[in-house]
């Protein structure tokens, strides 16, 4: 099993949502996260002093899938949150030893 | 000729929570917008005050109430408050006297209480079109609308010769005047700006925060007793009945929204109770001053069914009107203003007489007071978006809508929380 | 009768700074309760308005001052506000002369500036049960409630032929009536619903937003003075007494609170401010138009100290008063109304004197009146509550109470943030 | 003497709606900072009215307008309000007499109304020390300003016998006395208590709430109506004018800060918007009743434009005054009072011609009272800040200073979200 | 050393929270998330208008442990969090290479 | 590629974020987090109600490093944020075995 963790833009949510979904995707994680990176933030003003906000706004979305849904999982992510445009976001892969669903206690992949 | 202090104090106080009645509106739309459009709508509002304020000072309130042109238009006599003071001149009071009004609250009293109307009549629309809508935009069809539409129609109906308030319409404090040309301006800009991205199916449209708008509605109907008692521009009998009827018409017009979302939907919610509550505020306008208590009641309960019914009419018309500007203010001002013909009795106010006092051409009367507005308004309000559209375009780059206005547009950012 | 175009204005917009104090409570108290419950909470006191308003107008006021059955209830001759109009009529005068009360404000602006009251009281209750009250089991309590508690006591106590009026207990703005009605009836309905799951032990009973309950009170302390001050029901030398004094007494209510925090628990609060402002406001109701200006210190100053050591009293005894509506109403108003009986001087209003103006007796009225208050209202609620829950049920289900009612009930979430 | 209902219904509405822009400052403050210390921001206003109001009734309003003592201070005859009735008694009608003015309003109604000026003013130096004044050197300083500074200050200038009101020097509502007062006292301290960490630089000191901000606006624009219309005491025509220039300069003034930022900076904000809505209504303040309708256009945009090109300067001079008080309090404040030097017209008050009326005198009295605020107000607040500092020290620690003052000195959060 | 991460339901967290510290886990960083799974949300309605929200409220844990306290700390969560319904959540586990505390730069399980 | 998770004091973000940049660091993701460990939190007291809140406000930082940038994050972030102070935080160091920027589909090392 592995973990695919990406950073995409906020707007892009439900895209990748419906992708992921048909992909075969049963479930994910999300958080609001803020990302500092390449992308340049809006400048935001208040009574003239200007503030070049370095973080911005992004999802961060975390899914464990088995070895075999791996690639199709990150495809549908990129894809679907692919703009093209500075700022689209990262898909990482890190190693899962376990998983657990907590209401039966099923492990493995049956716990996705 | 004499000013009441009684009056005056009543009028001033009255002009002061219809000002408060903005910043209401305000948050009772941006309540409801997501996150990230919610200053670009409290802007808007705001704006809307200074804009027009310094248009009515200089030539708004001479358009609207100075000497007739034709029952159409004011002249310009007014331009620059000259002339309105603070006191009653004989030429006011004349003026007045013509449409059997005795004016006991100095001149100027009178033009700012007005102008609050001034102000939140343009602002209602922002509901509309909202979170697509250029501020440049918005900003030139305020001047633009309030000029061109809110003077002349406030001349038709509350000048003592416009050829509504001649004809003998009745609209007590702005049923055709605020609520019926708002809500058809509101709906022509909102089909010409076109549906937000996203519209209908996506979830992010929810209310962002639903205890800014519950706290807009409070002060919208603290404020609301200033603009309909107010409008009896004393403090008399006249004003309590309608201070009582407003009040009723909003607690009632809650209570029928709240009710037929419980039957239909199977849940009563504070949106609800709150959109009611404005429903019942927007259709007792034009009546407060001339009906009974119980006719109150009727049309605040009618007011909460029927707005709540055709909020689901833009779904299927497939026209996004973002806050429902249309479903409230058009159709709510429209019921308000018939049932104005049909409720209005002479042991209320002597000056009206509808249907149920045997005055069935009241009714009529209504009827052609609302198609002259829609009429109006609509066609003038169309005409000014494809100006505006040409000069500096209505809607914003899609990147705009994806980011927020708030951010794009304003560069700045409602919530920084830890 | 005439009416006086003073009074008319001072009462009529008293009332509407009435009504305001309903949202503003509804801010006080969501802005205290869990995120997840805060739009139930407002719902419960929005929607007060709307059942309580169409109560009063169908039956609630004439219950209450209509003219009197054995100095217990007000009979129906009032029912649907017959008989209630735009002036003064002989009628209405008279009934008032018996009491040796002369009325200078039309009977519609009475009833109004009246049903403000009877809305905020049993809204006053919400606190007490938050968190887990069904919407559908206080939307029936409200009803009965109002009917049934409020109406008769605020007879006993306002009409002029009301038993405890005709005593001559003092109560000037609703220390009886109001406050010790409402705190009692909470009391009961918070012991019949039962502890919130996880009271008191679970770190998560925190408010959720405190900026909200300030605002609250803010809207509070602001809509106070047209409760005190209107209660003189004319702009005269009485009301701007009750006005200076129900100022003084939220301000060094807050003071007391503060100071006697700061020794105790090391760190003065905003929510201390905020609660000792009330304690005072509500300490003072029924005293503002009897007592002088230093008395209004003392009232405020133990109210504020009183009030807040006997918010810990809930947890020795074991019952869950989320808000903590029994130690600031019910104590605050029980306070309130004794020391009414102790400083009342015939200087400030030839209709009361007290202890300290050498009248004693006055204190066994004012102890009678709090009885009797205390026991009717204590007794009916609990019948009112029994009733209800065996029709609809008192408490939400425990997976309402995880998600939150605003899920639950309402389906509805307050924030949508980024 | 005969007290005037209508003016004393007036006048008690115009100070409770003074009274409500206390919070409404806290909110626009608290919308300003951030979050960590929203709180502290909230405590350090309410706890404001506590402190000035036990004050005042004590010993202040007996300072302040008790008989005279050579033009500087007043007496305390007053003392514990003692003598200050609901009515009007010979003794305090001579003592206006002497100044001629005719006071129609019980005394405790003018005692009450000028309570809530000495309230906010203190009140509106927070804004400068924000995020880092200890709260208990802010309590201390608050009931040293309001007896040393505050209380002479208003003698000089609106006591019949003060040295300002005699030589001529004009101040409507409160230019000297509230804004330039308050804005010199809140930069003495702002550079006594240091800069902030990490300001400038740090993006963190961004607003965390600017709806809260905009609410605070809207609750200050509906307030001031009552602080400048209600200065008039009565409800009459000079009232009139007063609230109508009053509207206009908040107006205008919003559009003169969006309209320069727009061209500077590339976007109109509504922190904007509300700051110089803010701004003029600073600039009107003395003006109100003294000017005609075009000069609180002129100077409603002046005081936009100028307020907004002064902040920058507290970038370049370096010191921290964290929401800008200096920049429109006391710069706004000090505009105000030349310009009401320039455009007062005998036509719109007889008491009052400047620069334009052919009276270029006036504009030198307006300079002496202005210099006589800074010089008199700024020592002595310097003094009471070192004392203070000598006693309980300014500044909180610098571990405060990064959890947030919420938490550290109050023990409270703000905000508990999911 | 390995890293433990458990979506939960929020109201189980205090919970969670003490079962872990019986377990003697001296840490863990907690942030709210949004989950989307087989359990439906709630649906939520404004003036009429019906909006099935697919993200549901949820908490993630995350703390890193010894080897040695994995297999404690995973039931002390799984048993803490279950309620039996769908919706309880999820627990993987994964590999981590290095641990340091900031403030002493102890290093590996010392700086748990 | 390692993932560099690291929880700092949130008044610490700026600092960390500056050292990063110094160190060659392009990229990170930070999401608003609640910590327990053995830092006692502040006593909130409402109506005389004391709560002792066991979860204290941090800052969550992951960034996906290249092997040769490990040490220097690692270093970046630890002088960064140490106040000396308890509660100063943790990092952890998981291993990757893909990243992928979405925007290019760019692989490896030279996704980050
Ligand atoms: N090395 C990294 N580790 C973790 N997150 C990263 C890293 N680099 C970038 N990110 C995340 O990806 C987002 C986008 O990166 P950015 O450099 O702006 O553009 P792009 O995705 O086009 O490369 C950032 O805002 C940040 O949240
Ligand atoms: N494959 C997954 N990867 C990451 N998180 C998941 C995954 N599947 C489920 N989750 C998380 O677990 C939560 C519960 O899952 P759900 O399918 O609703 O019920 P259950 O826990 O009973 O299996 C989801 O809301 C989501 O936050
Ligand atoms: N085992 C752990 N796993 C994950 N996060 C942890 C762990 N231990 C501590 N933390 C995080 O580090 C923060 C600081 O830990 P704490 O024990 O308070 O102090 P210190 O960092 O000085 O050891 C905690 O608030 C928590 O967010």
């Amino acid at each position: 099993m592995k973990q695919v963790v990406a950073v995409i833009k906020p707007h892009k949510l439900d895209d990748v949502k419906d992708a992921l979904k048909e992909a075969g995707i049963q479930g994910m994680t999300v958080v609001d996260a803020k990302g500092f990176g390449r992308q340049r933030g809006q400048t935001e003003v208040y009574r003239g002093a200007e503030y070049e906000i370095e973080f911005i706004p992004k999802i961060r979305i975390e899914l464990v899938v088995a070895e075999s849904q791996l690639d199709a999982a990150v495809e549908a992510i990129r894809s679907a949150a692919q703009t093209g445009k500075i700022g689209d976001g990262k898909i990482f892969v890190i190693p899962v030893e376990r998983a657990l669903r907590i209401r039966t206690g099923e492990e493995g992949e049956d716990a996705l | 000729m004499e000013i009441s202090g009684a009056d005056t104090a009543f009028v001033l106080i009255c002009a002061a929570l219809v000002l408060f009645m903005t910043p209401g509106l305000a948050f009772f739309y941006g309540g409801m917008v997501r996150q990230r459009n919610v200053l670009a709508m409290l802007m808007q509002n705001f704006f809307t005050i200074s804009i027009v304020t310094t248009l009515w000072v200089l030539v708004g309130f001479s358009l609207a109430f100075g000497p007739d042109n034709g029952g159409f238009i004011g002249g310009l006599d007014f331009m620059g408050l000259k002339g309105i003071g603070q006191g009653i001149t004989e030429n006011w009071a004349n003026m007045w006297a013509e449409g059997n009004v005795t004016m006991t609250v100095p001149e100027l009293a009178f033009m700012v209480f007005q102008l609050m109307f001034a102000i939140i009549t343009p602002a209602l629309m922002t509901g509309a079109f909202a979170e697509r809508l250029k501020f440049k935009a918005y900003a030139l069809i305020a001047v633009l609308w309030s000029i061109l539409v809110y003077a002349p129609v406030a001349h038709w109906v509350w000048s003592p010769n416009g050829w509504l308030f001649k004809l003998g319409a009745l609209d007590f404090a702005g049923g055709t005047v605020v609520h019926i040309n708002a809500g058809i301006g509101a709906l022509v800009i909102a089909l010409m700006v076109g549906k937000r991205k996203g519209w209908p199916e996506s979830p992010e449209m929810r209310p962002h925060n639903l205890p800014l708008t519950l706290l807009g509605t409070g002060i919208l109907w603290f404020g609301w007793f200033g603009f309909n008692a107010g409008s009896a521009l004393g403090a008399n009998g006249l004003a309590v009945q309608a201070f009582v009827n407003t009040h009723i018409a909003a607690a009632v017009g809650a209570l029928g929204w709240v009710v037929i979302e419980w039957i239909k939907d199977k849940h009563p919610t504070t949106l609800g109770a709150a959109s009611g509550a404005v429903a019942g505020l927007v259709a007792i306008t034009p009546a407060a001053g001339f009906v009974p208590e119980w006719a109150s009641m009727v049309i605040g309960l009618l007011a909460g069914i029927v707005c709540f019914l055709f909020v689901s009419v833009k779904f299927k018309a497939g026209y996004d009107d973002s806050l429902d500007v249309v479903a409230v203010h058009l159709v709510g001002g429209i019921l308000g203003a018939l049932l104005t013909g049909v409720f209005a009795v002479k042991g209320v106010n002597a000056l009206g007489s509808g249907l149920i006092d045997g005055n069935a051409a009241q009714l009529g009367k209504q009827a052609l007071a609302v198609g002259a507005t829609l009429l109006y308004s609509g066609v003038v309000t169309a005409i000014i978006a494809i100006v505006v559209k040409a000069v500096v375009g209505l809607r914003v780059d899609e990147e705009t809508e994806d980011v927020g206005m708030d951010l794009a547009e304003h560069s700045e950012r409602a919530y920084v929380l830890d």
